[in-house]
């Protein structure tokens, strides 16, 4: 793995949200919001209106607009947000970290299970165990967030009334309640990760256990464990890393559900409610941190991949 | 039930000019206990903290924790003193004399003084500041300080019901210095004359407040602590208030109460409101400018299934006049029945024999309104009306449709006063003229009214604009909403308020089964 | 002759399928001794790797058996897992067709070797790394330390089959199965394994099966052979009687197939005086593109050539052998010739110059043809074989040319197919049936030059005999001259007219055939030729 | 093509799926004829009925029989979902073959490009076009159809180039057969296949994100009867009757299943691996 590959991946990185930065500024600079009466609100005059108007540039040419705003953007200025009127950068990080608070639960949970139940499905190519899987991750893969999380709700926190249906506290403000916040969520993300990667690890494997070297290995007289799990696995979850890596791209989209049903003030809902409320700076912030986030995953991936995976030659 | 509001109300002020030093609640039977934290919920984001510009009920909560207007509002929705202590009007009531307590002092400690009131008032009026109030606290002229505890109102008409409307949600008293200093500053911060002080501020989690011990009455408050929890989902928030996660909850959704009602521990709260969701007709634009248009859709509507629709049966039907029977001068008239023919021969009348198409655009909250609009959507299909309902974000709506559409959904809290709602949604110069009736009649009667002092005359006054908005119907309003909330058994002194802006927490107490909370 | 270490008494397999059992080996019996090699020769679905398979005890759950495999007398159809577990790698070893294949790309060849004698022999894992430096020395590695530490893909193919002989040989087994463990390497590395082998086998004196379908390969290693067709073991005995006096009658038809050089199938010589038919001039082809990057940092050129400066020319009638192992420029050459790389030089045609694509007219394009290595790809699988013949015939044919069934029926034919192939799809099609679409295809435009690319390479060796044949009538027909492109020397001598040898880009040598055994030749070619086994009625 | 559609048959998904998403269309088609009642009939008195011989589901806050509703919202859902995903397809297939078949730099920078926009999660990308284009239906087909493009697109420019190493398509060439020949009668019947399989997928996918986007209240508008609306608006009044929610729930979940069983159906039939 080389630098050139690795200045080339960066570069590529600064190219997506070149990208990035300019559909989503287009897009929020044509929703049908004047930028001037959101931060007034409805009784504002119309020569306060101009005054703003003015102040906030809103009548100068859209590329200029969008050079001032990338200028500012490129010195982490993305602007106040026009319902608090605080600075959006900070509260979208604060967001952020959050969310990835709950990827991270999801994604550990995750790989706790799906793991196991891909090799276990592969192991048991065909019998129960491997259709009870499959069965499973079909339901997973084809719930929508918003469907599993409302019956998760509707049994866990309604009808048994184990946990708290919605809400945040941070762990830090107090762990316990915090982490019995997040159980919901986790669950509901992590099913949808849980049946996709089992699914891959599961092809995956059967895929390596019919390769030459496996059979070789098997017949050089190791027994089956060994070749599972010093042969076999390895090469299996080698694609599973770049998976999970997509995958982050799916939560980044799923936590916006979720956040929003479970009311966690996680960037997804940040993002939902600033759409509802059409403002455009916290949009345009949260939209490019979610992007940065996807490509720095995706990035991360590749390089572990590459160094795990010493085939491939990156240049 | 209305009869506990008739006083007489220049009676009622001079009494309380007196009783106000004390300002002890009539209801407070034993004296509660002292201490504690109080975790209320709310199912909105609590975005706007300077209390001239709020404009949904979290946020009116957490103004009225940290900040005080001259007057307050009681449960019967006559005016009780806050800041000023007492008041007294010029017979042709165009100047009223407001005296303020002594040693009042900002939570930053700095004295609140009639300056800082005349300062406050300068800033509702003016339109820069985009104050709600400005509309809303009276026909005021001008605002001047006799002394550092006197403040002068002089008005451009004759008004009786000025120390009602002083208690507006956003009148409320900010420091003359911060009004120089650039209104931003209250922002993120809050310095009022308030029973509490912020102690933090997450407009989408949760706002805390603490006991204000310079607080003008030593007694109150009895809480140490109030936090206020924001649940966008509401049936979190019952969740919450039933897991016993929150004390009380200020609003909630007929869908909810059910369940409110059979949880133990829990004390299901409800009042009959003024509070409604109606229909607003453009009046200045076809179809509706015709009044017989307006009348057939008024007839086509089945009132009693409508509150079920709409209200989950927490409720009463309204007759197109937004005065509820919560309101002192409601005016009883013959329930509307629907009459599909007669809505039909209209119809034909006004010159749609085949039937009418429109579009009614509801916002998606609170979700009554796209109710509301669905279930009279096919009321009105038997008598030819093809409604296409069109629901968007509020933002949206308020952006492109509120005040300028022709025909969407409306929703309205309560207002103290008949002279409040009407002046704000129906008179000509309302502040919000969403229907743009500009009726010269009308007009006439509501100012007519807020000069009259006599009872009887004034009744008989505000009789008469109900009637011509029950014939002409600028809006049909339905039905009206019981307000609905929830407490833990252990919370003591909570009223729910018919005015469903106002909350007065500062009596609340926490009983001795309370969980302790840090 | 001593006990057997390996003996094979009425063996039967079956292999369960939808439609009932099928029938993979029928009653097989072999033995073979210590020091012994038993050369097992068939076809590809012969059978002749499910014997190996059933002697290693590792068949899919479908297999149904009969009969004994005693390995010194133990009964392993009998033995238990465990037994079977301790007995593969220690007392019966194996060498697998593809060293790339069989090697775990993920480890260091060293692990690999060092695991089985963990397994095996109880070493510490330092000491089993210690041995298996040793062992790499012996099977004749340079640097033994450095490749212990090496992955696959850091090491040669021929580098690679050494280590996995290393490891069949670790523990010292009585027996090898040794299945085709040269077919996937280069000629001469792939004579370097084989003399190894040898050496190895004479030292141990292991008792070995070699499978393969190569007999000329069989009749240089093996003391006895085998030959299986449709898993019934047709014939028996010591390698020189079976290639003298082959008694079967598919033994026989095999022996034929084997290619030999002494045995001409074309009569015909090319007129030297005529005007050549192409000639190639200086053509060089650079693959891949200079990275953008790549450059941007200054790094060198990532380019590499396929050909370089390669000039030859064909006469009408001639049949030119190319030869060369993989990735020398055999194929680049076809592939500019034909228009799809583009070069640097120039073609000259019927006394047209040809600098590129551009420049290949329908008229050129007629004349010449290509066929390609691997006919299930040069097929497209969603056409029927009417389709796929008659687009060179609306392409090519003249004005009044037929292009109707009975034209397509004529193709088929002209390549011994049932005109009835016409409606059918290349997958309904055999490997060889397919490979003689493709030449009808070729042929359906009259061309002067074919150019065959490997053609034969994807083939069994009674398949390919017969396709050589068919080509070779085509050519006596329509005296077209070919460009025949092989790896097998052998094949290319009997056919060829004039043989050219590429190594690494390079054109090497352009002799005649009858100048290939004498005259001054470039050392590459001498390898070439030394390497490639004669076969043994040659000796015999 | 009928002997790989043997060989679905012969797989379980395969089998299952057909079976389902057959179902579906066959409720899409028909499926309002056999609903008992008018959707959108109020009934005061018969609201939050729970399942009965009357009202088979149940019925929902107005009183409208929700099996109704559902075999109605069949043509709102899946017909919008697969529409969005044709057009997506379409519109992907275009870019990835102009791609493949530019190559070389041009190529390299469609991809860069498609990549950067992948990196927008689709959900966000449909919230943010249907929150220009304003809420409706049809906005949300043409979100989803333009989030999907890009994914599309990746998928078609691989298929394609992987066809293009074949040998026929050398063949053809160097046969010199006109460009739009090879894409058209070589390429393409062999590019088809695998992005069938591909959209397929996607539909399950196209039914899950326009679902969420009616449940965002960015899809359907009340009264229509679109599963992820009724399961939005259920939630408020899912402490009255659990099964206004249950039923469009499962509905979506169901179709969804559908679709990904015959994808991978598809998949398995059509590729010769298996």
């Amino acid at each position: 793995m080389s630098p050139a590959y690795i200045l080339k991946r960066i570069l590529l990185i600064g190219y997506t949200l070149l990208v990035v930065s300019l559909i989503v500024f287009a897009i929020t600079q044509i929703l049908p919001a004047d930028a001037a009466v959101m931060m007034l609100g409805e009784n504002a005059t119309p020569d306060a209106l101009a005054a703003l108007r003015l102040k906030m540039g809103l009548n100068d040419p859209i590329w200029m607009q969008y050079l001032h705003w990338l200028a500012a953007v490129l010195q982490g200025d993305f602007g106040s947000s026009m319902r608090t009127g605080q600075p959006v950068a900070p509260a979208m990080l604060e967001a952020l970290g959050r969310s990835l608070l709950l990827a991270l639960f999801s994604i550990g949970l995750m790989l706790v299970l799906a793991i196991p139940l891909g090799i276990v499905a592969a192991v048991r190519r065909g019998r129960g165990a491997d259709l009870g899987v499959s069965f499973l991750s079909y339901i997973g893969v084809s719930l929508p967030e918003f469907v599993t999380a409302t019956l998760v709700v509707l049994v866990l926190a309604d009808w048994l009334q184990w946990l708290p249906a919605t809400g945040y506290v941070p762990l830090t403000e107090d762990p316990l309640r915090g982490l019995r916040h997040l159980v919901l969520p986790v669950l509901t993300v992590s099913l949808i990760l849980i049946a996709h990667v089992s699914r891959m690890v599961r092809s995956e494997l059967v895929d390596v256990l019919q390769s030459d070297y496996i059979r070789a290995a098997r017949l050089k007289g190791l027994s089956k464990r060994q070749v599972l799990f010093k042969h076999a696995l390895r090469n299996a979850l080698l694609p599973t890393i770049t998976i999970v890596a997509l995958d982050v791209g799916y939560l980044l989209g799923g936590v916006i559900v979720v956040e929003e049903i479970f009311a966690l003030p996680g960037i997804g809902r940040q993002l939902i409610v600033a759409i509802q409320a059409r403002d455009l700076p916290s949009i345009q912030a949260g939209a490019l941190i979610m992007a940065t986030t996807y490509a720095v995953a995706n990035f991360l991936a590749d390089i572990g991949y590459a160094w795990l995976d010493r085939r491939i030659q990156y240049d | 039930m209305p009869s506990i509001h008739r006083r007489d109300f220049l009676a009622a002020s001079a009494a309380f000019g007196g009783l106000g030093l004390t300002g002890l609640p009539a209801f407070a039977q034993t004296t509660p206990r002292r201490g504690g934290t109080l975790r209320v919920s709310v199912d909105q984001a609590v975005s706007k903290l300077n209390p001239l510009v709020t404009r949904v009920n979290p946020e009116y909560l957490v103004a009225e924790l940290l900040y005080s207007g001259l007057t307050r509002l009681k449960v019967d929705m006559s005016a009780e003193p806050d800041l000023a202590e007492s008041w007294t009007n010029s017979p042709d009531l165009t100047e009223w004399t407001f005296v303020l307590r002594k040693g009042l002092t900002f939570h930053d400690g700095q004295p609140c003084t009639a300056a800082d009131v005349v300062a406050t008032f300068e800033a509702i009026l003016d339109a820069k500041t985009a104050s709600p109030a400005r509309q809303n606290v009276g026909p005021i002229s001008k605002v001047a300080a006799r002394d550092d505890s006197t403040v002068v109102f002089t008005l451009s008409a004759p008004f009786a019901d000025l120390p009602v409307t002083l208690a507006y949600t956003n009148a409320k008293i900010v420091p003359a210095s911060v009004i120089k200093g650039g209104l931003e500053k209250l922002d993120r911060q809050a310095i009022g004359t308030g029973p509490f002080k912020l102690v933090s501020f997450e407009p989408e989690r949760q706002i805390i407040v603490v006991r204000n011990e310079a607080y003008y009455d030593k007694a109150r408050p009895y809480l140490d602590k109030v936090e206020v929890v924001v649940f966008p989902d509401v049936s979190a928030e019952a969740s919450a208030l039933i897991a016993g996660d929150t004390d009380l909850i200020s609003t909630t959704p007929p869908t909810e109460f059910g369940r409110l009602q059979k949880a133990s521990g829990i004390k299901a709260l409800r009042v009959p409101s003024g509070q409604f969701c109606n229909v607003n007709f453009g009046c200045d634009q076809k179809p509706f400018n015709d009044v017989r248009v307006r009348q057939a859709l008024a007839l086509t509507v089945d009132r009693a299934a409508m509150v079920d629709f709409v209200t989950e049966g927490f409720g009463s039907p309204g007759n197109d006049t937004p005065l509820s029977p919560a309101y002192r001068f409601h005016a009883e008239l013959p329930a509307k029945q629907a009459d599909i023919a007669k809505a039909k021969a209209l119809l034909a009348e006004a010159g749609y024999p085949k039937g009418l198409e429109a579009t009614l655009i509801a916002s998606d909250r609170p979700g009554q309104r796209t109710q509301l609009a669905v279930a009279l959507r096919e009321m009105a299909k038997p008598a030819g009306f093809d409604i296409k309902v069109e629901t968007m974000p509020h933002a949206t709506y308020l952006d492109q449709v509120w005040k300028k559409g022709s025909f969407y959904v409306g929703f309205y809290n309560m207002q103290a006063t008949a002279d409040a709602i009407f002046s704000l949604l129906y008179t000509s110069n309302a502040a919000w003229n969403e229907t743009r009736w500009n009726n010269a009649a009308f007009d006439k009667l509501v100012f007519e009214a807020r000069a009259t002092v006599d009872e009887t005359k004034r009744r008989a006054l505000y009789a008469e604009a109900q009637k011509l908005m029950y014939a002409e119907v600028p809006s049909i309003i339905p039905a009206f909403f019981d307000l609905l909330g929830g407490q833990r058994d252990w919370v003591e002194g909570y009223q729910l308020h018919p005015r469903g802006a106002v909350f007065r927490l500062d009596f609340v107490s926490l009983g001795a089964k309370a969980p302790k909370r840090g | 002759m001593a006990t057997p270490i390996l003996d094979i008494a009425g063996y039967h397999l079956d292999y369960a399928t939808p439609a009932g059992f099928t029938r993979a080996l029928d009653d097989v019996a072999l033995s073979i001794a210590k020091g012994e090699v038993l050369g097992l020769v068939g076809e590809s679905g012969s059978g002749k790797t499910s014997l190996a398979w059933a002697i290693m005890r590792h068949l899919p759950k479908s297999a149904r058996e009969a009969g004994a495999i005693r390995l010194t007398g133990q009964d392993l159809l009998k033995a238990s897992e465990a037994d079977i577990e301790a007995i593969r790698g220690k007392r019966i070893g194996m060498v697998f067709q593809d060293p790339s294949t069989s090697l775990n790309p993920t480890l260091p060849l060293g692990e690999q070797l060092a695991e089985v004698l963990v397994r095996h022999r109880g070493l510490t894992r330092k000491q089993a790394w210690a041995e298996g430096e040793e062992r790499l020395a012996r099977v004749g590695l340079k640097i033994p330390k450095q490749m212990m530490r090496r992955y696959p893909h850091e090491a040669s193919g021929g580098e690679k089959q050494r280590v996995v002989i290393a490891t069949a040989f670790a523990c010292q087994p009585e027996c090898i199965i040794f299945d085709e463990p040269t077919t996937a390497l280069d000629v001469i590395t792939a004579r370097q394994i084989l003399d190894l082998f040898k050496e190895l086998q004479a030292e141990t004196g292991v008792a070995s099966l070699y499978i393969s379908h190569d007999l000329a390969l069989v009749s240089q290693i093996a003391t006895t052979v085998a030959v299986i067709h449709r898993g019934k073991i047709v014939e028996r005995g010591a390698v020189a009687d079976v290639f003298a006096r082959p008694q079967d009658a598919y033994t026989r038809k095999l022996l034929a197939a084997v290619p030999r050089p002494d045995h001409r199938l074309i009569g015909t010589t090319p007129d030297k005086a005529a005007r050549p038919l192409v000639e190639v001039e200086k053509v060089s082809v650079h693959y891949g593109r200079k990275p953008f990057l790549g450059s941007l940092l200054g790094r060198a050129n990532t380019q590499f050539t396929g050909n370089r400066e390669v000039s030859l020319s064909v006469l009408p009638g001639e049949i030119l052998g190319i030869v060369g192992e993989s990735g020398s420029g055999k194929s680049t050459l076809a592939k500019a010739m034909t228009g799809l790389n583009r070069f640097e030089g120039e073609i000259r045609f019927a006394g047209r110059r040809i600098t590129g694509l551009g420049d290949m007219d329908r008229a050129y394009r007629r004349d010449v043809q290509i066929i390609f290595q691997h006919p299930d790809s040069s097929l497209n699988p969603r056409q029927r074989i009417r389709e796929i013949l008659s687009r060179p015939l609306e392409l090519y044919g003249e004005p009044g040319a037929r292009k109707d069934a009975a034209a397509i029926g004529e193709l088929l034919e002209q390549v011994r197919l049932p005109a009835s192939y016409a409606d059918r799809y290349p997958h309904q099609l055999s490997g060889g049936e397919k490979q003689r679409v493709a030449i009808a295809r070729a042929f359906a435009s009259r061309p002067k030059l074919v150019i065959c690319d490997e053609i034969t390479s994807a083939l069994d060796v009674s398949v390919q005999a017969s396709v050589v044949e068919l080509l070779v009538d085509l050519q006596k027909r329509f005296g077209t001259a070919y460009l025949f492109i092989t790896h097998d020397l052998n094949l290319v001598r009997q056919i060829a007219h004039r043989i050219a040898v590429m190594y690494r880009g390079d054109l090497v040598d352009l002799v005649d055939v009858t100048a290939l055994t004498d005259g001054t030749l470039h050392p590459y070619t001498r390898s070439l030729l030394d390497a490639v086994p004669a076969p043994a009625t040659a000796a015999a | 093509m009928i002997e790989s559609l043997r060989r679905m048959l012969r797989s379980p998904q395969g089998a299952l799926g057909l079976v389902i998403v057959g179902l579906i269309l066959f409720v899409v088609a028909i499926g309002p004829w056999f609903a008992p009642y008018d959707p959108e009939k109020m009934a005061p008195l018969m609201r939050y009925k729970p399942p009965s011989a009357q009202f088979w589901l149940g019925t929902d806050q107005y009183g409208r029989d929700i099996l109704s509703r559902l075999l109605h919202g069949a043509r709102a859902t899946v017909v919008m979902a697969v529409l969005a995903t044709a057009l997506g397809t379409l519109v992907g297939a275009v870019i990835g073959t102009i791609s493949a078949f530019l190559g070389g730099r041009s190529d390299e920078a469609i991809m860069r490009t498609v990549d950067a926009i992948m990196s927008i999660p689709s959900l966000l990308l449909a919230l943010l076009i249907v929150n220009l284009l304003g809420k409706s239906s049809l906005n949300a087909v043409l979100a989803i159809a333009l989030a999907f493009a890009p994914g599309m697109a990746r998928v078609t420019r691989s298929v394609a180039l992987a066809v293009r190493k074949q040998d026929y398509v050398n063949a053809a060439i160097a046969r010199g057969e006109s460009a739009a020949f090879i894409v058209g009668r070589e390429m393409l019947p062999n590019v088809v296949a695998p992005i069938i399989v591909e959209m397929t997928i996607r539909v399950a996918f196209a039914v899950m994100l326009f679902a969420t986007l009616s449940f965002l209240g960015l899809g359907a508008q009340p009264p229509a009867s679109e599963w992820g609306l009724m399961v939005s608006e259920a939630r408020r009044f899912m402490h009255l009757s659990p099964w206004m929610i249950l039923w469009p729930s499962l509905a979506v979940a169901l179709v969804a299943i559908g679709f990904n069983l015959l994808g991978d159906g598809l998949r398995d039939a059509l590729n010769p691996r298996s």
